[in-house]
């Protein structure tokens, strides 16, 4: 500890602390332009100067250290000179109107010159040159004549989204802030996250869909989390009325301090859009007409009773949704199983990461991220493998870019040579589908060189044997030839990821939308425990979930075979528990079908009502052409949702919902964080909370479930019923969430699953796994390897990013991706239409070359409908989950003559 | 090896190879050859001698002989009668010297009479470009000693003891850097040459980079061998080709002898260094920037504390000197401190080299003792002001410094008395002015140049600098108010307060010495709309004056705007019109009969 | 890889060539080098002094021309000048006098009387 | 609108001389700047295509290397005219009247500071402190020294361009 006087107060403080800290900590204010406190400092703007005593000069007071006896003084007529000339100096040029400025209210120069009795400027620098107006870009306005040149936008850019394009240009007075090499920012690389808007503290860079909303005074502030992608960001909603007028990240706040990607922070506006369905319908002769919710329900239930009295329980299936709060699920499996008594509920995890919820729970005991997207900034070793985390996951893909930052090594394993590939120590560029012999490669270096954890494998996992066995069979020779990676590039990344621990291996959908899905997920979790990289910090396998509540509708049991909180539907106590706590009997005990056997059901009439909520599946399960078939040939479909949709069309009824924003629930991000989404609007029309729909069917079904919102859902029964969850309450969560397991009241949540190699399961189960090619490989006829995914821009089939002001004009059409080599030997040009097909169907799309994309792949995604790349998928599935291998099938590519 | 009984020593300085040195050593070549003197005779380029106002120099040994602006048709005299005869060619000796014999040799001419030459040693006395030379004078003697007689701590001890401060300015004590630096517990240290010379009139360690080369090279090898660092950067700036080629040639050859490199003298110490090039940009100067520079980024200065000592190049301990520091060190190492110390005066020991400009006949490079005073300078060394104008004032420190008027003449030049009048050390550039130049115009050219070199990092330098050319600018045109004079000197004293770096810290120090020492110049400007040195040219009304006209009519005739009416014929004096006039001094330099007044 | 005693050594013929640069005291030779001087063979008696203080390795000493003395019956004129300013002056010099007057004069300090001036006359 | 999937490149002749250059330097520590000054000699200035193969091989954002190319007055992001014209504006050519001469450069050209000739024949430029104050006020046309000016002398030195120019057409 010392003592510093401040102001003429003696105060105690700790070593190390900067003066600014140190007065901050005791209430006394001193004023900053440019500190970002724990970031990075630039130390430049000389705002936060402070007079100490016997020092030469006036010292900035966010950059100097106190020491013991050190007498400061914040506000000497020397400290208010110098301030009031800075503030004067910054106002004399360029044009600062608070008038016409979004940021008056929250402006640190407004409030400084406020604060310092600066009326007017009090002079004007005519020698300056005029600062500009940078009107490129879709989502931010730069607007430089109000620029400070504080720096924070560039640290924004540079230091926390690393995304590199803004920087510091030219020199003295003439310095400006320039977007790469001094082109207009709608020119430039920049991906429109915003962050950049977000630390700047003038009204230099504004959200275009902020401008003339509100003043700042006008607004009031809700924390929610985001509706968009697996990393549940915590947002700030800022609202005037029950207008979202503009979003910032929460600072500080878990999971993503204070980050947004462009989706999260421009994708809101959705909910207001005039196309929100706002009234139930009920189609006659092939058209929908409005009808009343008592109708409707009516209808949906005496439906739904028709076919479970004539064909049984099991002729009636259900797709939840992964966008929808945790409550939503929970209700709509109950509803299922304790009303329907039907064991066919599902959601679209089935056409994602269900390989990575059975591989993990087969590998380690339990279907989650093993470890916490905070860590990634921390660790020592970033194995990707199979995700494009910079457009997929943005904001996760900020925390890796730190950690390479901060030292770590980067290994990024992919197809594509994608974005975060250009931060990498090392890029493998694989064959498609070569995953499990490439991972096996690289175990077989680390047994064969000695460099595998030999405590770790021997006390905490088994099977060590039947793996090591299996691995040795896979030389890097042979790995080279399957995968397309060099044999040094493999023996070089086992030896790196030996060097460098603890690292942590994050995957997405590459990895398990393979019919080797889920030996894919194994064979990560294999490697991770070889290397002891389990059970620690900075450390684990880290699956990045693909939709924002995905974990959520996994966790709150909308799959065929568990309950909530993973409880199995086939264990006779799992069932008396919930049949008593529903007040129940006959919960079916046997495993429900899988999304595709759902869909095909309809067809072969297996199953004949199908209850969609959420979801559209037309556009996301794969070839198209097959699901519209199989909804045609259907008895009954209800849809709940937001919008008409692709899928909606099919339906014989659709009950409008009420959307993000517009009800208060919970999310659980791919760590396994519970956060609160909150309401802060009505439901347009007649629009309804899905929990509510789901509690009225249930009621036409004779069960009065009490719950009526959201909170009383989840304390009185998510929580009591799952012991994964019993100690996370909505009173608990209103700041950040809480990840579980968290299975007592006291208990703060789990960061790190499997601390010191305590496998939920006991041991960790080493797999031995053998490579297996895709089910579709290219021949003469379809020569190409088709891969799909998805873009920055947009989220899945666009009902909600399309809806988005700016969104599109962002994307405004689908690509396909094809390698400089394949297009200058087609002779295809850059934005050509050409023709794609496969054995499924054919669309028209335009081609865009890319040298990021290796010879022979063809890279599409599934945001608009005509040229879906779903037109072109195949149905082959992985053997155990059933997740379609959207990442491989065979097409050809056209020059339409 | 073969023994010359003549060397003629031709300045291979900037400033004379600009004025044709080259040439002359190729006639040089040839004239040797053709009197069969090229075994007699030896030609060496050598670095700067200082009297660069009187290049290009040549030397001619053993006698000394000094002979100024040496044209190429004159080396053939030369040779035939000096070398050949013996006969000394007078009139290219320095016109004020007498060619009584010895008088005109070089240490005898009263240019260098009170100079001391320690930094500037080998400078013009060897072949810059020869590291045996180098050797012969006592080279890499002194990095020997500190590697087999001396421990790290004997030789900061050393430096210390002989009280030697940073010649690049700021006059931090060299051997207590050193320490802070010894005392850092790091595997990787770093010294860093600091020769991004970049005040405009200063010249020094160029002059020391292309004479002397192995003396900044010998002295990094002994700083890396006291603080324990095995790496050197060289950070010269691009605008000095020569300086760069010859310290790679140096390089090269002391690495080619094992001086540099793994294992040097055989004992075991390691050291190496690269020159790396700034680009033009002033600020890199200071300290943390040139770092920042040499670490690939923009040249902005980093917060002190941490010190480079601490945390320097790539956060690693480093250690920056200048070049002229440098270059004392393998001096002191041999000499001992003591020698050192016995220069100079109490708190600032040893020599300082200047570059003098501007206003002076005698421009060039000059070493004295610390505790000359300014009046001998200019005078004794650099021979008065030109064209019989009296001094008004010296400015030292260059755009960070400030002027010593006139009044100050009997100071002697040492760091803390430069302080108190206002002015600085600085790296060592002295302009000399006289009656002719404005004082406000000088304080708006420093801020012209300090806007155009501010890095723009921080608020008060960036914008502030700017502002207060703005007002200079103002005054300078007649358009300034007396109130502006206290806005500009509290604008001043908060840039100097408030600014990152030494840069803007310094960058108000012209206009507040200026205002200290001149301000009624400011007020002539401001309230009588004059200039009083005549040089701000808004303020200039050119008149004829009409007793002293003789009507020639040469004014009209050259006027470029017709401006100037009159009668030649009818003998009526001539007039200028005010309002056409634009000032371009053609009529006042024109007039046969100074008949015009400004 | 140089050692201090080949530095040292560098160091010692390097000066001999080049240390006239240095100003320290030096004993001097000064060869009467005008026209009259010349014709009678200075050039020769020149680079025989140059040639035989190499050849004797004597350090400290400068070989410099000047002009006419003035008395060119008596030329080549040779003067040493010892570091204390003491002249003696040789006349009628030839390279092989030269060869004695290093061997004795310079390098032993003992003057040849028989080529000085008062000898002559 | 570059949204980073085309990471396409346009070559030209001198792309392997790059390569080479950044080769040469890719393993010491801070070699953005030497790379520049190198690959500058090679183009006379930094073009936007230079730009982008310097960031990309020595995996630096395209931002930082215009940040650091547009911060050193040494780099130039323009082509420079066929003659160089650079008058010394340090403190001992100005005290001697380099102003002058500068104005009267500017009048003959017809340009200012930092700015080519129409013709592509004139870059002006104004630099600080040669060290030749010796020979103050002093000015260089493609580093060829004249010292010593006054302003009478501007006429002739712009003449003798062009009178080279003209030999070198013929």
């Amino acid at each position: 500890m010392i003592t510093v006087t401040i102001n003429n107060k003696v105060l105690k403080a700790k070593e190390e602390q900067t003066i600014l800290q140190i007065a901050t900590d005791n209430g006394i204010y001193i004023p900053t332009l440019c500190h970002m406190d724990g970031i990075h400092d630039t130390y430049s703007c000389r705002i936060c100067v402070v007079e100490v005593e016997g020092a030469r000069t006036l010292i900035p007071s966010c950059a100097s250290k106190a020491t013991d006896g050190m007498v400061i003084n914040t506000a000497s007529d020397s400290v208010l000179s110098a301030r009031r000339n800075i503030i004067n100096l910054l106002l004399s040029n360029g044009e600062h109107n608070c008038l016409a400025c979004e940021k008056s209210g929250e402006c640190s120069l407004q409030k400084i010159a406020y604060e310092l009795g600066i009326e007017t400027p009090a002079f004007i620098m005519e020698s300056m040159d005029k600062a500009t107006v940078d009107d490129s870009s879709v989502m931010i306005v730069r607007d430089n004549r109000r620029c400070i040149l504080c720096r924070r936008c560039v640290t924004a850019c540079n230091d926390i989204a690393c995304n590199d394009v803004l920087s510091v240009g030219f020199r003295g007075s003439e310095t400006t802030i320039i977007c790469d090499n001094n082109i207009a920012m709608g020119e430039s690389t920049c991906v429109q996250c915003g962050q950049c808007v977000q630390a700047c503290p003038v009204g230099a860079l504004t959200n275009r869909k902020s401008i003339g909303k509100a003043r700042s005074w006008e607004t009031t502030h809700v924390r929610t989390t985001c509706a968009y992608c697996g990393v549940g960001c915590q947002l700030d909603l800022h609202m005037k009325g029950d207008e979202i007028v503009k979003v910032t990240g929460v600072e500080d706040a878990l999971p993503n301090k204070g980050r947004l990607c462009v989706k999260g922070r421009y994708g809101y506006d959705f909910i207001y859009s005039g196309e929100r369905l706002t009234s139930p319908l009920i189609k006659e002769n092939g058209i929908f007409r409005k009808a009343s919710w008592d109708e409707a329900l009516d209808l949906v239930a005496s439906k739904f009773k028709a076919i479970i009295e004539k064909d049984g329980p099991d002729a009636v299936g259900g797709i939840s949704c992964a966008r929808s709060i945790n409550e939503d699920s929970y209700q709509m499996q109950k509803l299922f199983r304790a009303a329907f008594k039907s064991a066919n509920i599902d959601h679209c995890a089935r056409v994602c990461h269900a390989p990575t919820v059975a591989g993990l729970i087969t590998s380690f005991g339990t279907g989650g991220m093993t470890n916490s997207i905070g860590e990634m900034a921390n660790t020592n070793m970033l194995f990707v493998i199979g995700s494009n985390m910079t457009e997929a996951h943005p904001v996760a893909a900020t925390f890796v870019k730190n950690g390479k930052r901060n030292g770590a090594k980067l290994i990024v394993v992919d197809p594509r040579r994608h974005r975060l590939a250009d931060y990498a120590d090392e890029f493998a560029q694989i064959k498609v589908g070569s995953d499990v012999a490439f991972l096996n490669g690289l175990m077989n270096v680390l047994i064969t060189e000695d460099l595998y954890d030999k405590e770790f494998v021997e006390n905490c996992c088994d099977n060590w044997d039947a793996l090591k066995e299996k691995v040795l069979e896979y030389p890097p020779k042979r790995v080279s030839e399957i995968s397309g990676v060099s044999e040094e590039q493999i023996i070089k990344i086992a030896r790196m990821l030996a060097e460098n621990k603890p690292g942590m291996a994050m995957y997405t959908l590459g990895i398990t939308e393979h019919t080797c899905g889920t030996n894919n997920v194994m064979s990560v979790a294999n490697l991770q425990m070889v290397l002891g990289n389990i059970g620690k910090e900075n450390a684990g396998v880290n699956p990045l979930r693909g939709q924002n509540n995905v974990q959520g509708a996994c966790d709150m049991g909308a799959l065929p075979n568990v309950y909530h909180g993973y409880q199995q539907v086939t264990d006779p106590a799992a069932k008396a528990k919930f049949e008593k706590a529903w007040g129940v009997e006959g919960l079916p005990d046997k495993n429900g079908l899988m999304i595709p056997d759902m869909i095909s059901g309809l067809k072969t009439k297996e199953v004949k009502g199908l209850y969609i909520f959420g979801e559209n599946i037309v556009g996301t399960e794969p070839d198209i052409s097959h699901v519209i078939e199989c909804l045609e040939a259907a008895e009954f479909i209800v849809c709940n949702d937001i919008f008409e949709t692709e899928t909606t069309q099919y339906a014989d009824v659709v009950l409008p919902a009420a959307a993000w924003s517009e009800d208060e629930g919970t999310f659980t991000n791919c760590e396994r964080r519970v956060s609160l989404v909150r309401k802060v609007k009505d439901a347009p029309g007649l629009a309804m909370p899905n929990w509510w729909i789901f509690k009225q069917i249930a009621k036409r079904f004779g069960q009065n479930w009490e719950a009526n919102s959201g909170q009383e859902i989840w304390d009185n029964e998510i929580a009591p019923l799952a012991p994964f969850f019993e100690g996370i309450t909505f009173k608990k969560i209103q700041g950040d969430g809480i990840q579980w397991p968290c299975n007592c009241i006291e208990s703060p949540g789990t960061q790190i699953l499997h601390l010191d190699g305590n496998f939920t399961r006991g041991k960790g189960h080493l797999m031995a796994l053998d490579w297996t090619p895709p089910a579709e490989v290219p021949d003469t006829e379809y020569p190409f390897t088709l891969s799909t995914g998805r873009r920055l821009y947009h989220y899945h089939t666009r009902t909600q990013t399309g809806r988005a002001q700016g969104l599109n004009e962002l994307l405004p059409e689908e690509y396909a991706d094809i390698s400089v080599e394949d297009a200058e030997r087609l002779g295809i040009e850059h934005n050509e239409m050409i023709i794609v097909k496969s054995r499924r169907g054919t669309v028209t799309v335009k081609a865009q070359v890319s040298d990021r994309i290796p010879e022979g792949l063809v890279w599409m995604a599934m945001h608009y409908f005509e040229n879906n790349c779903n037109w072109l998928t195949g149905r082959a599935t992985d053997t155990i989950t059933k997740t379609p291998e959207y990442k491989a099938c065979a097409v050809a590519i056209e020059k339409i003559s | 090896m073969q023994l010359f009984r003549s060397h003629v020593l031709v300045c291979g300085g900037t400033n004379c190879t600009f004025a044709n040195s080259e040439k002359i050593i190729a006639a040089f070549d040839k004239n040797l050859v053709e009197n069969k003197l090229e075994n007699e005779v030896k030609i060496v380029q050598t670095g700067c001698f200082g009297l660069c106002e009187e290049g290009p120099i040549i030397v001619i040994y053993p006698e000394g002989t000094m002979y100024f602006k040496v044209d190429v048709k004159d080396v053939q005299e030369i040779v035939q009668e000096h070398l050949l005869k013996g006969r000394l060619v007078s009139r290219l000796l320095q016109q004020s010297s007498e060619a009584v014999e010895g008088e005109y040799a070089i240490e005898k001419s009263s240019f260098f009479k009170k100079q001391m030459r320690v930094a500037l040693r080998n400078c013009g006395v060897i072949n810059p470009e020869l590291i045996d030379e180098y050797i012969a004078f006592d080279g890499y003697k002194a990095l020997g000693k500190a590697l087999t007689e001396m421990k790290p701590m004997e030789i900061i001890k050393t430096i210390k003891d002989s009280g030697l401060r940073g010649r690049g300015g700021g006059g931090f004590p060299t051997g207590t850097k050193w320490e802070f630096a010894a005392k850092q517990d790091n595997e990787q240290k770093y010294i860093c040459c600091n020769a991004d010379e970049g005040d405009p009139g200063a010249f020094m360690d160029r002059s020391v980079l292309e004479g002397d080369p192995h003396s900044v090279i010998e002295a990094m090898a002994i700083a890396g061998y006291a603080i324990g660092a095995n790496y050197g950067f060289i950070y010269v700036r691009a605008e000095y080709p020569i300086a760069v080629k010859r310290l790679q040639i140096a390089i090269d050859q002391a690495k080619a002898y094992g001086l540099l490199g793994d294992n040097i003298l055989d004992t075991g110490f390691k050291f190496d260094l690269e020159i790396r090039l700034g680009a033009g940009a002033f600020v890199c100067g200071e300290e943390t920037a040139l770092m920042t520079s040499i670490e690939g980024k923009r040249g902005e200065p980093r917060v002190r504390p941490p010190f480079p000592a601490v945390k320097g190049l790539w956060q690693k301990p480093t250690i920056l000197n200048n070049v002229e520091t440098l270059a004392n060190i393998p001096v002191i190492m041999l000499k001992g401190s003591e020698w050192f110390a016995s220069m100079g005066t109490e708190k600032s020991k040893g020599t300082k080299v200047f570059a003098v400009g501007g206003k002076i006949n005698n421009t060039g490079l000059i070493e004295i003792p610390m505790g000359t005073t300014l009046r001998e300078v200019i005078y004794d060394i650099g021979g008065g002001i030109p064209d019989g104008k009296k001094f008004k004032a010296a400015q030292t420190g260059g755009p960070s410094g400030g002027c010593i008027p006139a009044s100050h003449i009997d100071t002697p030049i040492d760091y803390e008395s430069l302080i108190e009048l206002g002015a600085m050390m600085g790296s060592g550039g002295l302009i000399v002015m006289d009656e002719d130049t404005c004082m406000v115009d000088i304080a708006k050219f420093f801020l012209e140049f300090t806007v155009d070199e501010s890095c723009g990092k921080c608020n008060p330098c960036r914008l502030g600098t700017r502002r207060m050319m703005e007002m200079l600018d103002k005054i300078t045109k007649g358009k300034g108010v007396m109130s502006d004079l206290d806005e500009l000197e509290n604008l001043a004293k908060d840039i100097k307060a408030s600014s990152l770096c030494a840069l803007g810290q310094t960058a108000p120090n012209p206009i507040l010495s200026t205002l200290r020492y001149f301000r009624d110049e400011y007020e002539a400007h401001i309230r009588d709309h004059k200039c009083p040195a005549g040089s701000c040219k808004a303020l200039l009304a050119y008149e004829v004056i009409e007793e002293k006209c003789v009507s020639c009519g040469l004014c009209a005739k050259n006027c470029p705007v017709n401006a100037i009416t009159g009668s030649k014929k009818e003998k009526i004096p001539f007039v200028i019109d005010q309002d056409i006039c634009i000032k371009c001094n053609v009529c006042f330099e024109k007039c046969p009969a100074e008949a015009i007044k400004k | 890889m140089k050692t201090l005693a080949e530095l040292e050594a560098i160091r010692k013929r390097t000066f001999d060539e080049i240390g006239m640069r240095a100003h320290t005291d030096y004993t001097r030779v000064v060869v009467g080098m005008a026209t009259c001087g010349i014709a009678a063979g200075a050039r020769e008696v020149m680079n025989a002094f140059v040639s035989e203080i190499q050849k004797r390795d004597i350090a400290d000493v400068n070989v410099s021309a000047t002009g006419c003395v003035g008395v060119c019956r008596l030329e080549p004129i040779v003067d040493v000048i010892d570091k204390d300013g003491k002249k003696v002056t040789y006349v009628h010099m030839t390279p092989e006098k030269v060869a004695k007057v290093v061997l004795e004069h310079l390098a032993n300090g003992k003057i040849c009387l028989e080529y000085t001036l008062q000898e002559e006359e | 609108m570059n949204r980073n999937a085309s990471g396409c490149m346009k070559k030209d002749g001198k792309d392997h001389l790059v390569e080479e250059i950044i080769a040469r330097h890719k393993n010491s520590n801070g070699a953005l700047i030497p790379v520049l000054h190198e690959v500058q000699d090679l183009y006379g200035y930094l073009p936007a295509e230079a730009q982008a193969k310097v960031a990309k091989e020595m995996n630096v954002p395209i931002s930082e290397v215009f940040g650091v190319i547009s911060f050193y007055s040494h780099f130039a992001l323009k082509p420079k005219g066929k003659f160089k014209i650079s008058i010394c504006m340090g403190t001992a050519c100005y005290v001697k009247g380099a102003g002058p001469i500068l104005d009267k450069l500017k009048e003959n050209l017809a340009i200012g500071i930092g700015e080519t000739t129409a013709d592509g024949q004139f870059t002006l430029e104004e630099c600080r402190c040669l060290g030749a104050c010796g020979l103050a006020p002093v000015l260089t046309v493609n580093g060829k020294v004249y010292g010593r000016l006054t302003k009478d002398d501007v006429t002739g030195i712009i003449d003798d361009c062009k009178r080279d120019e003209e030999e070198i057409v013929q």
